[in-house]
């Protein structure tokens, strides 16, 4: 009864209405928090997984195997390996591709990867005019990998703790 | 400054395109109705000119009594149609012969 | 009437007619052309004090701090392509969003900005508001049905039923304040609420004026009762198949929509231009005028906003549910006892 | 000021007042509306037009000073009427070229009967009671008449019981309209908001406690 009246009272006053303005109401003149994204940017972790790199040993020498763990584990399909064996007898793939149409960015590959040659680097802001132009073959992952050796590095260095 | 005869003239204008418009639809009930509405509407014109041109508020009630009239009838009919349609599958008037004596 | 242009409408041709047409035209276009910035705004407004209410900022790229966005906006709209359907009704498609737009800048013909600054000053002014008002849903029924899309169909019949039922609660709370006014005159209504704060049909009207606004909002189908739009159930609603300019004439309908709504309510609740600190207060900004209607309808304007920031937005049948079963009795409730109370108790002074 | 008075002076020979202009304007597109509604082939069309003769009817009216008719006009009719109007046509799937049939075969003797009407009404209506001379056109109303007022006197004094009768006629259609529309729908899958508003918790929901078992 007691119960009934007072809910016949709230909502003829709208009184969860107001409740509910209020909250707006008080958010209109707090602080904002919009980040002015060129401009600025939010904190990244080192585990983001952004546009994929192949990386080289330090004496230069290409780092994957073409044991093609990486193009089996990829849900998306989105990786496409040839090999052969070069002149000195070691396995080297003569095709790498990655079509990042496809990608979803899961990091398996890099999981997968015995030797950490495929990485994901932090880089997000790449685009392509065409739907070709966001195809990558084995050079432009390479240039990549020797682009941002130095952050790939470091990231890995500090994710090596917790693998 | 325009004469009552152009008002009644329009009204009469009006008024035999609705019997015209009867005639030629004669199967279908929803324009049927929209030129029973435009014949009270012709009607009403007539009277609203004549109650300007004699000073006599008297047409306008009149016509307020109709358009009240044509309001009920317009909802009435249309319900009605909406009904046949559901039992029938049509307002084609020819149809709907079952009636026939 | 600046005397410049009566001295312009002398060269031309000795016809009345042009000159009775040329005059109304050129105060049309002095109420249409402000009217008109007011509407581009007004999104702008509202993307900025929705964002603010959500944290966030809203537009700031175009211009400094985002001014310049209502024309980059209308730019796209412009140079976009139109898109008829294939099997779509061409005629009616294209003249929905003209059968939209229009009511709603014909209403604006009625509406007395001061005591002196109206277009039209007739007798039946709040009966005209509400047949121009009715006449908007024929847009949204139109488009809806030229679209041959089920969504747009579906929409279309929502919005109308809405705007329908609405419509009488809407109706009735006004019947309200032309009983206190003892007038359908917009200019005397306002008149009649002259004094001050206290004199405002706000007060003794305060449930009706809370009706009255909330079936504007329904009526405008704006959120929380935006389910015309329902974004999430049908895509988008009747305006799903229009594109560049005929979807910017939808979208300016529905903002004119809303101010007039707004400026509706500040004339028949809030005391139009009167200022609240009665005519004893002649400082000039202060005393009566028609900031004071601006500041009113931007007030009311606000809520619009506020109300999409905050409400999620209410299912159908609960929507059709409030209109005809909470609205419309209360309102004639409210009739019944306020007119028992006018006239055969000595409270009606009230409501005077 | 003298300004004003010199083109005042003007309008006394023009050959077109304002009002005649917006009359014959009006007129002509009430009449090709009009001639629309009875002959275009798509129903929404013909209603649509049917719109337009009321606009445009219920503005001439406004030309007679009935200026509360005109905006009821507008209110019911093309506000409220002519909805319901176009959702039938709308809601009920039509074969036009059905019902088209017998159009032309019907044109000749619609158009006989309508011409014949036209005009003996046209004969009588321009025969002379009804031109200037009989029935001249009376004084613009003053502006502070109130043609709602008027008419609000009227109806509720001289025409109080035939009001009461019209309000009873319309509760009567709307009670009709409503039976004949709920007829039959027991299939839909009608919900009450009210009880789904005062739900609570406990009337849905059971926590059952119980207490954690060992596995074997």
């Amino acid at each position: 009864m007691m119960k009934n009246a007072i809910y016949a009272i709230k909502s003829l006053f709208l009184i969860e209405l107001w409740k509910g303005l209020a909250v707006t109401g008080k958010h209109l003149f707090q602080r904002k928090i919009t980040v002015q994204y060129p401009e600025e940017k939010t904190p990244m972790s080192f585990r983001f997984r952004g546009l994929h790199a192949l990386r080289r040993y330090p004496n230069g020498e290409e780092r994957c195997i073409a044991c093609k763990l990486c193009e089996a584990v990829c849900p998306a399909l989105a990786i496409k390996i040839d090999s052969e064996a070069r002149e000195d007898g070691s396995r080297r793939t003569t095709r790498y591709d990655i079509d990042l149409t496809k990608c979803i960015y899961c990091g398996f590959c890099e999981e997968a990867c015995p030797v950490d040659a495929i990485v994901e680097t932090r880089e997000f802001e790449y685009f392509g005019e065409s739907q070709a132009d966001l195809y990558y073959t084995k050079d432009m992952l390479l240039a990549i990998g020797d682009r941002m050796e130095e952050s790939i590095a470091s990231d890995r260095k500090q994710d090596a703790a917790y693998r | 400054m325009i004469a009552l005869s152009d008002y009644l003239i329009l009204g009469a204008i009006l008024f035999a395109l609705s019997v015209a418009g009867i005639f030629l639809n004669r199967k279908n009930v929803i324009i049927l109705l929209m030129s029973i509405e435009l014949m009270l509407l012709a009607v009403n014109l007539n009277f609203i000119a004549f109650s300007h041109y004699m000073n006599d508020l008297a047409g306008q009630v009149f016509v307020f009594f109709i358009l009240t009239v044509a309001a009920a009838e317009s909802a009435i009919g249309l319900a009605i149609i909406i009904v046949l349609f559901r039992r029938r599958q049509t307002i084609n008037i020819q149809d709907l012969d079952s009636l026939k004596g | 009437m600046p005397e410049w242009i009566l001295y312009l409408l002398d060269f031309l041709p000795e016809w009345d007619w042009l000159h009775v047409l040329l005059i109304a035209l050129i105060k049309v276009v002095a109420i249409f052309i402000p009217l008109v910035m007011a509407v581009a705004y007004l999104p702008y407004a509202e993307r900025k004090i929705i964002g603010y209410m959500q944290i966030r900022i809203g537009p700031n790229r175009v211009g400094p701090r985002g001014w310049l966005q209502p024309i980059a906006d209308a730019l796209k709209l412009i140079l976009k392509e139109i898109i008829v359907p294939t099997k779509s009704n061409k005629y009616l498609f294209i003249m929905a969003p003209l059968l939209a737009i229009g009511p709603a800048f014909a209403v604006w013909s009625v509406i007395p900005f001061t005591d002196t600054l109206v277009l039209a000053d007739i007798n039946a002014g709040l009966l005209l508001v509400l047949a121009m008002t009715s006449i908007g849903v024929y847009g949204i029924i139109i488009a809806g049905w030229a679209s041959n899309s089920k969504y747009a169909f579906l929409s279309s019949m929502r919005a109308a039923a809405q705007i329908v039922s609405y419509e009488l609660a809407m109706g009735f709370a006004l019947v309200t304040v032309l009983m206190a006014a003892g007038t359908l005159n917009l200019r005397e209504i306002v008149l009649a609420q002259s004094g001050g704060l206290t004199d405002w049909y706000l007060w003794p009207l305060f449930p009706m004026f809370m009706v009255y606004f909330i079936s504007g909002v329904a009526e405008t189908n704006r959120a929380p009762f935006d389910v015309a739009e329902g974004e999430s159930e049908i895509v988008g609603g009747f305006s799903i198949e229009y594109s560049g300019m005929t979807f910017a004439v939808f979208f300016l309908a529905e903002y004119a929509n809303m101010i007039l709504i707004a400026a509706l309510t500040s004339l028949m609740f809030l005391g139009g231009w009167m200022s609240p600190f009665g005519s004893a207060s002649d400082v000039m900004i202060l005393g009566d005028g028609i900031h004071w209607l601006l500041l009113k309808t931007s007030f009311m304007l606000f809520f619009f906003l506020w109300f999409r920031a905050t409400f999620p937005r209410y299912r159908y049948d609960q929507i059709m549910r409030l209109g005809w079963k909470v609205f419309i009795p209360l309102t004639i409730i409210w009739i019944v006892v306020m007119g028992v109370a006018m006239f055969l108790t000595p409270w009606g002074y009230l409501f005077h | 000021m003298q300004h004003t008075a010199k083109a005042g002076a003007h309008y006394g020979h023009t050959t077109m007042t304002f009002e005649q202009l917006a009359f014959y304007f009006l007129a002509s597109v009430a009449v090709i509306a009009a001639g629309l509604v009875i002959t275009v082939r798509n129903p929404v069309r013909a209603a649509m037009f049917l719109i337009l003769t009321f606009f445009t009817v219920a503005v001439i009216w406004l030309l007679l000073e009935a200026e509360f008719l005109a905006i009821v006009l507008v209110l019911v009719y093309v506000g409220a009427v002519m909805v319901l109007f176009l959702f039938v046509v709308m809601m009920l799937d039509i074969d036009t070229d059905q019902l088209r049939e017998g159009f032309a075969e019907y044109l000749p003797i619609g158009a006989t009967v309508a011409v014949i009407i036209l005009l003996q009404l046209a004969i009588i209506f321009s025969s002379g009671p009804f031109d200037l001379e009989q029935m001249p056109a009376p004084a613009a109303a003053a502006a502070d008449y109130g043609n709602t007022h008027q008419l609000g006197l009227l109806l509720y004094t001289y025409y109080v019981y035939p009001f009461e009768l019209a309000a009873v006629l319309l509760l009567l259609a709307m009670v009709a309209a409503i039976s004949l529309g709920l007829r039959g729908r027991s299939s839909s899958k009608r919900q009450d908001p009210a009880q789904q508003v005062r739900v609570r918790k406990q009337d849905r929901l059971r926590v059952v406690k119980m207490n954690a078992e060992k596995q074997d």
